[in-house]
């Protein structure tokens, strides 16, 4: 049975949220495995609320916008561009492919097109595998010994003792 | 926490429940941190679906709200009020769209049930963080722009100020009209489009309550619903609409030329004088000239000044410069229209190359009384055309141009072929892909061209050229076509083409679009609101549209829509005030430390830097809550109502515990 | 060429349409609004049993036979003005290439020259990694015109009378490279 | 500038008059060309009518080849030219095609991602030489010779190509910039019949005769054209038209590098001329000293 | 009556010890005000002593240093068990401070580094440091390395935060009084620093943030005046509490973030991320990572001191 990735999409309220909405009006079918939060903007998205995704368990995470030129708030979604292309520059420090994070414009009339783009991410991040970040931490602490039971039974020497 | 939260899911019929497993979801809702109580419904938008929270809220059962049903773009409005009526604060309701993101687009039942309940818990855990929003409402300023004044915008401005609202329509040709300024004749019915269209340009000329301002563009919209600060250019047209009478001695004394004097008939073709100064055709309102200084000897050459001599009322000003006029509206009806397709880029069909192949446009105006050939139907040579083609479907239908059907041509070929067989003996050829006389009367028409033996070939044309390949076809225009219905290959001679070019949206809609923050669809057109129910309005409040800038229409359809958007706007102006967004964006001051990150973030310049304070302030009124500041605070001085971090990180957390 | 008769569904395959779908540049093609432009562009419809438009629609209908023993595949001179044409951008020219193919492989190709001329012209490039144009219109003549070869003689004399009919093949050096690819290929299965 | 060179099979054979001319004319207009080393067949209309995976990948081959270079491809055949170009395109937009191509091309130990840029040598001469420069190189500008300029298909007919499908003009420009006159030829762009020569004679014969008859209508001098296989089948099969219509056409059919050669003084001879089956008229002749 | 103080190092460099010394005259007011039963950095005491102590014994204890082996970890549980108030002293035990930077790589890395691979070392049998050890009828042991670094408050409940690297002297003095007089605020507080970012403090003139390019502070003379952000110099600042005295941005040198983010500020080091980026002047994606091109090392410049405090913790391994 082939991995099945949960990602979370952050979609702005006027071009990619109604996008998305279209795509059900006109029974587009895709993938079930982005779960979407609407913003106003894509130009809301903090860095944080991505790594805050991928720490809570997401394997992707996709944020859409209106196309440039396009953006309801005239400049939101270049804002979001800048910070994404930050964020893939450090992504790989921390072991995390930059291909698990993806930008995409998608305006109100692509319903399709917004199909499209989650099927084809959802299939990238199927092929990244899982990212499962806490389980990663919880294992590099493992071999950090914890066997401090309230009282310590034997005396680990003195620090100056000659 | 104490909040008590009440969880509502909708089967919408079958929409949902045919895709989700309701009973599993509300088993899992139950299980939920903060829900009191789990209910599910037939139709939650329904009634006693808005009953049955009601009754829960006024029970004292919950004092939170979360439904799991359609799109918050659909129903938030609707859940929201019955918070309200009940004491709940809107602010409280939450969304969870398990219809158009979740139960209508996902083939497998487990699937879908599986993302319902992620959405839920999401929902529930965000609501947890809400806070309820104190309303915010602005009162609606009583006047209108109107841009365009094509018939979509003449009939909106009537429509307002005949209801004694005052209307501000700016148009960006010298005159109104539009389009069907320059038809000669109207489908179905035939009747003439002068006859009906003048006298409404000429009330729109005398209306007390509208101000006219042609020859005029927008250029900047600043604001929001109900308070609209606009400013438009007056482009100079070099006479002064003050003292001009309208005479007309300028234009006939006038030595430039506008159209070229020379030329064969097709390129002189034109409505009105073809002099330097011109007014674009007869009955034009205001009936002011223009000086097109881009011929004029004066502006040229530097000498003539015809004109001013011969104007009694010394109305000619060739020092007129551009000027900027500003003022304040509630409302914004949109209605540019269209412009016709070139089809010089289809080189097959030979437009701009061989003489006698003509657009529509070039057509309807050979056709007009009042053009220069006085509605004679001429050969470029001045001769009589004894055989027509009519070529439909030229940049429409056609992925490398436009995908969209026009939606018109069909009918006005079916009006030219009657033309031609009225004014003239010519064979017209009707070359057509699918006949399409969907309106009223329009089939009927159709049945009486067939019966006034126009030759019909269905089949897209493949080209027009002027290489003959018998004696037949020298000197004529060789159509070759595949003949579809019989299944061959037909090359048909003829002494004229008419391409029914396709309709596109209008030039600099796309500005105007961007000014009034409305979004162009990938067909240039303006979105709706929503296609069935919201057909006149748009995303963004206070804006309407009618007419071909939506999308390509008839006259009727745009009259209708037109009536349609006026109508919409003065049930704003009744209500007098509207509600708008609360959720905006409020900087603590306790914790900014006047960094000044977010000071040029703003598209609204609503945040400004307090110099004795050390911090900055945003302006609630001119905040529209787009959150972008908030993001890039880096104290987190900013919050975004109703979108704050910890709502939103709490979202996240309840979307990945499932 | 189609009998005029009633068609009944059973005799006709529905899978035909999917088929050709499936194929790179033949996705368009269930999109076709049977306008003409192609017939009506395609310098050789007019001898063509049936003209591309037409072929769409009985692709779509599923009158494989008709479709693969048509000549229109074979006629198609791949000049590609459908192809550019098309409203609906369907890969026309390409459609006919996956059409020959298919023919091809279910062995509808009695008695067309083009076919063993493409057939030549493989051996050639397989044996050279070049064409031999010279090799090729022998072997072509002696198979499919042999009959009236001497009908050939004229253009044959022309060309080479202006040393435009070399006698040796060119051959590339690195023969066993392009055979390992096209093994590889042959083990990929064809599209 | 300098270009990786791909023949093509035909002009090694039929069109090595084609090579001729290009061979002296390009290093005169600062063309350097670079034979790509063990270049295979494009494979050509007929491969692809038999097997599709194969005449990608024997296509994909000289691409492979040609990308260490990273120059653009240059081949002066239309058929080259579309293939080559249609490889590319299909790679770049049918991921499973390219897996596999990748696969194949690997078996021979070779790559390709795809960043090789295909163009024809026409493309070549009018936007990086330029008419402008041309025009300065024709030391002996070819005043009233009145040519039809013929593109034929498939150059014009790539997805993207360097000119308008229907009405290309880029090699009128060429044919000005050195003196010459086009005259009005509508039927710039049809087809020849190409490869139905061999096996539809008679078709093809009779859309050669359309484009005979066109350029003699508008009296031109001669014909001038871009592709191996246009140039044979309307100089080659020119007196079997003439059998089979009952037609007179004597018009020379030559190549636009051998035009440019002519008005770079280049004598005849080395521009392969002499291996033309209707050779230059003396109206021709003519006109050329005149000039 | 005297209080009881505890000070201890963890993975630290001292200089929050020296910081404590550098109160000068007022250390002997300190001396007045407790005594102290454990600063190894100081004088010699006993482990056991202090086990010997009933637990909450002390009135307060002053960690500094970030806990990096199973000894800082151990002794941190000591003191936590033996003390009324604990209290991280300084950046390593408040957000982990430079060692936190080891996060990004894993025990083996760093052991390997520094004992096998670095220019100064010699090893040829690479012996790299192990636990335990039998040499005759010797056993010898050794802390625990760990893999990831952590803070103070990631292994035991800290009830107040005094920020810096290291801690203003004068604020720790007044943290201690704080102590004396029993006016110490709610727990969980930072005490000895304000509360909103250094850019309040900042003397240099803020106007709009349009960055062009990243320098780094080798390549320019900033503008003394001028805000060193909007001169392309990566500052901290409008990421960072307050409360040094903005001693670095005074003297030229941009703020490196050794205070921590101000309250409720889940990650410093992706909020400056943001802001950074938003500040950008750059429409088009080349444009912009045109750029970012020029941020050395933009993860390490962001996190430098809070990488093991943010939200990731460490490189995924």
């Amino acid at each position: 049975m082939t991995f099945e990735p949960t990602i979370v999409g952050f979609l702005c309220n006027w071009c990619s949220y109604t996008g998305a909405d279209l795509a059900g009006t006109s029974r587009v079918k895709y993938a079930a495995n982005v779960r979407s939060i609407r913003v106003m903007c894509s130009g809301r998205v903090e860095p944080t609320f991505v790594i805050k995704a991928l720490y809570e368990g997401a394997d992707g995470v996709l944020i859409a916008g209106c196309h440039p030129g396009d953006c309801h708030y005239q400049e939101g979604n270049y804002k979001a561009l800048r910070r994404y292309r930050l964020l893939r520059r450090v992504l790989p420090e921390y072991g995390i492919e930059p291909e698990r994070v993806r930008l995409e414009w998608v305006a109100a009339s692509e319903g399709e097109r917004f199909a499209k783009v989650v099927d084809d991410f959802t299939d990238q991040i199927r092929r990244l595998g899982p990212l499962d970040i806490k389980e990663s931490i919880a294992q590099s602490l493992i071999d950090d010994v914890v066997n401090h039971e309230e009282e310590a039974t034997k005396d680990i020497g003195d620090v100056n003792e000659a | 926490m104490s909040e008590r939260i009440g969880v509502y899911v909708c089967h919408c019929g079958t929409n949902i429940a045919g895709k989700v497993n309701i009973d599993e979801v509300v088993r899992f809702a139950e299980g939920l941190a903060g829900v009191e109580l789990v209910r599910d419904y037939k139709f939650m938008c329904s009634d006693p679906g808005q009953a049955m929270i009601q009754k829960d809220i006024e029970g004292d059962l919950i004092d939170r709200v979360v439904v799991a049903s359609c799109s918050p773009l659909m129903h938030e409005n609707t859940f929201r009020k019955v918070c309200e009526r009940c004491g709940v604060n809107p602010y409280l309701f939450t969304m969870a769209n398990i219809r158009e993101q979740c139960s209508w687009v996902h083939v497998d039942m487990g699937d879908s049930t599986a993302k319902a309940k992620a959405l839920i818990a999401a929902a529930v855990s965000r609501t947890k963080f809400l806070e309820p929003l104190p309303k915010r409402e602005v009162s609606i300023n009583p006047r209108t722009l109107v841009i365009g004044g094509g018939i979509a915008g003449i009939q909106a401005a009537l429509d307002l100020a005949e209801a004694g609202k005052e209307v501000v329509l700016v148009e960006r040709e010298p005159s109104i009209g539009g389009h069907m300024a320059k038809f000669d004749k109207t489908f179905p019915t035939l009747d003439c489009s002068a006859c009906i269209l003048t006298p409404r340009m000429v009330q729109v000329g005398q209306h007390p309550n509208i101000k006219l301002m042609t020859y005029a563009e927008l250029d900047e919209v600043n604001g929001y619903v109900g308070n609209f600060t606009v400013r438009v250019r007056n482009k100079a047209r070099y006479v002064d609409p003050e003292l001009c009478n309208g005479c007309g001695m300028c234009w006939e004394k006038c030595p430039g030329t506008r159209v070229p004097r020379k030329g064969n008939v097709h390129e002189k073709l034109s409505l009105g004088p073809t002099t330097s100064i011109y007014m674009p055709f007869m009955q034009a309102v205001p009936a002011v000239p223009v000086i097109d200084s881009g011929t004029c000897l004066y502006f040229q050459k530097g000498k003539c000044r015809v004109c001013e001599s011969v104007c009694e009322r010394t109305a000619i000003k060739y020092d007129m410069e551009d000027t900027f006029e500003e003022f304040e509206v509630g409302n914004i009806i949109i209605a540019t229209g269209f412009r016709t397709f070139d089809p010089r880029v289809i080189k097959r069909y030979g437009y701009g190359a061989l003489p006698n192949v003509m657009t529509s446009l070039d057509f309807e105006i050979m056709n007009c009384a009042a053009g220069s050939t006085s509605g004679a139907i001429l050969m470029a040579d001045g001769s009589e055309p004894k055989s027509i083609g009519i070529v439909h479907c030229v940049g429409s239908r056609d992925k490398h141009y436009n995908e969209h059907c026009s939606r018109v041509c069909c009918m006005y070929a079916l009006k030219y072929a009657h033309l031609i067989k009225e004014k003239t003996n010519a064979e017209v050829f009707d070359f057509y892909i699918d006949m399409r006389c969907f309106g009223k009367g329009y089939e009927e028409f159709y049945d009486r061209l067939l019966g006034e033996d126009v030759r019909f070939v269905r089949g897209k044309v493949a080209e027009v050229s002027n290489v003959p390949v018998n004696v037949v076809e020298e000197g004529k225009l060789v159509i070759s076509v595949e003949d579809t219905l019989v299944g061959v290959v037909r090359r048909v001679p003829v002494d004229m083409v008419v391409l029914c070019t396709g309709l596109e949206s209008s030039v600099g809609l796309a500005e105007v679009a961007t000014m009034c923050n409305v979004s162009v669809g990938k067909d240039g057109f303006i979105i709706e609101k929503h296609p069935k129910l919201g057909p006149v309005s748009t995303a963004t409040d206070g804006v309407f549209i009618a007419g071909a800038c939506q999308s390509p229409k008839d006259i009727p359809d745009t009259v209708a829509q037109a009536s349609a958007a006026s109508s919409a706007v003065l049930s704003m102006i009744t209500r007098g005030t509207i509600e708008i967004e609360s959720a905006t964006a409020e900087i603590n001051e306790k914790k900014c430390s006047g960094c000044r990150i977010c000071n040029n973030l703003c598209p609204y310049l609503a945040i400004t830097f307090d110099r004795e304070k050390g911090v900055s302030v945003i302006n609630e009124a001119l905040c529209k809550g787009c959150g972008t500041c908030v993001a890039a605070c880096p104290s987190n001085a900013i919050k975004a109502k109703h979108f704050a971090n910890e709502q939103i990180f709490a979202e996240i957390e309840g979307l990945l515990s499932v | 060429m189609l009998e005029k008769d009633v068609v009944y569904e059973s005799t006709l395959d529905h899978d035909f349409l999917d088929e050709i779908y499936a194929l790179p540049g033949g996705q368009e093609i269930k999109k076709c609004i049977q306008c003409g432009t192609c017939s009506g562009s395609c310098p050789v419809g007019s001898v063509m049993d049936y003209a591309p438009r037409k072929i769409f629609s009985l692709i779509r209908a599923g009158f494989r036979d008709e479709v693969l023993s048509s000549n229109t595949i074979w006629f198609c001179a791949s000049c590609y003005t459908c192809a550019v044409r098309c409203p609906k951008e369907i890969k026309i020219t390409d459609v006919m290439y996956a059409l020959k193919r298919l023919a091809v492989k279910e062995g509808k190709t009695r008695g067309r020259k083009a076919v063993v001329l493409s057939k030549n012209f493989v051996k050639m490039v397989n044996k050279y990694g070049r064409n031999h144009e010279t090799e090729l219109m022998t072997r072509y003549i002696l198979e499919a015109e042999l009959f009236n070869a001497f009908h050939f003689i004229p253009q044959g004399w022309r060309l080479f009378s202006n040393g435009r009919l070399p006698l040796k093949p060119h051959r590339m050096k690195n023969l066993d490279q392009l055979r390992r690819i096209l093994k590889k290929v042959d083990e990929l299965g064809e599209i | 500038m300098k270009y990786t060179y791909y023949p093509g099979c035909s002009v090694g054979a039929t069109a090595n008059l084609y090579q001729d001319s290009i061979n002296v004319v390009a290093p005169k207009v600062g063309v350097e060309l670079e034979e790509l080393q063990d270049w295979n067949c494009c494979g050509a209309t007929a491969y692809m009518s038999v097997k599709e995976l194969m005449s990608f990948a024997i296509s994909a081959r000289n691409l492979a080849l040609a990308e260490p270079f990273h120059r653009d491809v240059v081949t002066p055949c239309s058929a080259c030219y579309l293939v080559l170009n249609k490889t590319n395109h299909y790679f770049a937009e049918y991921p499973e095609l390219r897996k596999k191509l990748g696969k194949a091309l690997e078996a021979g130990g070779l790559s390709y991602s795809g960043n090789i840029r295909v163009r024809h040598l026409l493309d070549v001469f009018v936007n990086d030489v330029g008419p402008e420069r041309l025009s300065e190189l024709a030391t002996k500008k070819l005043a009233g010779l009145r040519v039809a300029p013929y593109y034929g298909c498939q150059i014009v007919r790539p997805e993207e190509g360097f000119d308008d499908p229907d009405e290309p003009e880029s090699m009128d420009r060429l044919i000005e910039a050195i003196g010459a006159t086009c005259v009005e030829y509508p039927m710039k762009a049809k087809c020849c019949g190409a490869s139905l020569m061999g096996t539809q004679e008679k078709l093809a014969l009779k859309l050669c005769r359309e484009l005979l008859a066109n350029a003699v209508r508008a009296d031109a001098h001669c014909i001038v054209t871009l592709c191996p296989l246009c140039q044979m089948n309307l100089d080659v099969y020119q007196p079997k038209v003439n059998g089979l219509f009952r037609t007179k056409f004597n018009i020379p059919v030559i190549y636009f590098t051998q035009l440019i050669g002519l008005s770079l003084g280049i004598p005849p001879r080395e521009l392969g001329l002499h291996r033309l089956a209707v050779k230059m008229t003396k109206q021709m002749k003519d006109v050329l000293k005149g000039a | 009556m005297k209080l009881k103080f505890g000070i201890y190092w963890g993975a630290a460099c001292g200089g929050c010890d020296v910081a404590i010394l550098d109160t000068h005259e007022k250390i002997l007011e300190i001396a007045d005000m407790a005594d102290i039963f454990l600063w190894p950095l100081a004088m010699d005491f006993k482990y056991k002593k202090i086990r010997a102590l009933e637990d909450n014994y002390l009135d307060a204890s002053f960690f500094s240093g970030a806990i990096r082996n199973s000894e800082n970890e151990e002794i941190a549980r000591l003191l936590r068990r033996k003390s009324k108030v604990m209290v991280a002293l300084g950046a390593c035990a408040h957000i982990g401070g430079i060692p936190g930077l080891a996060n990004m790589y894993t025990r083996e890395d760093v052991l390997n580094r520094v004992y096998r691979e670095s220019e100064s070392t010699i090893n040829e049998e690479g012996i790299i440091p192990r636990e335990a050890w039998s040499e005759g009828e010797y056993e010898l042991e050794l802390p625990r390395f760990y893999n990831t670094v952590k803070t103070l408050d990631q292994i035991i409940n800290v009830e107040y935060y005094i920020p810096g690297c290291p801690p203003v002297p004068l604020q720790i003095y007044s943290a201690l009084t704080l102590v004396r007089d029993g006016m110490l605020p709610p727990k969980g507080s930072v005490i000895g620093a304000g509360d909103r970012a250094l850019c309040e403090q900042c003397p240099r003139v803020k106007e709009e943030k349009k960055l062009t390019g990243i320098k780094r502070v080798h390549e320019v003379i900033p503008d003394p005046e001028k805000c060193l952000l909007e001169q392309g110099l990566i500052c901290l600042g409008p990421v960072t509490r307050s409360g040094c005295g903005s001693r670095c941005i005074k003297s030229g040198v941009p703020c490196r973030g050794c205070y921590g983010p101000v309250d409720d500020v889940k990650d410093q080091g992706f909020a400056m991320l943001s802001a950074l980026a938003s500040s950008l002047d750059a429409k088009e994606q080349k444009d912009i990572d045109a750029i970012i091109d020029t941020i050395e090392d933009p993860l390490r410049t962001l996190h430098r001191f809070s990488l093991a405090a943010s939200m990731l913790r460490r490189k995924k391994v």
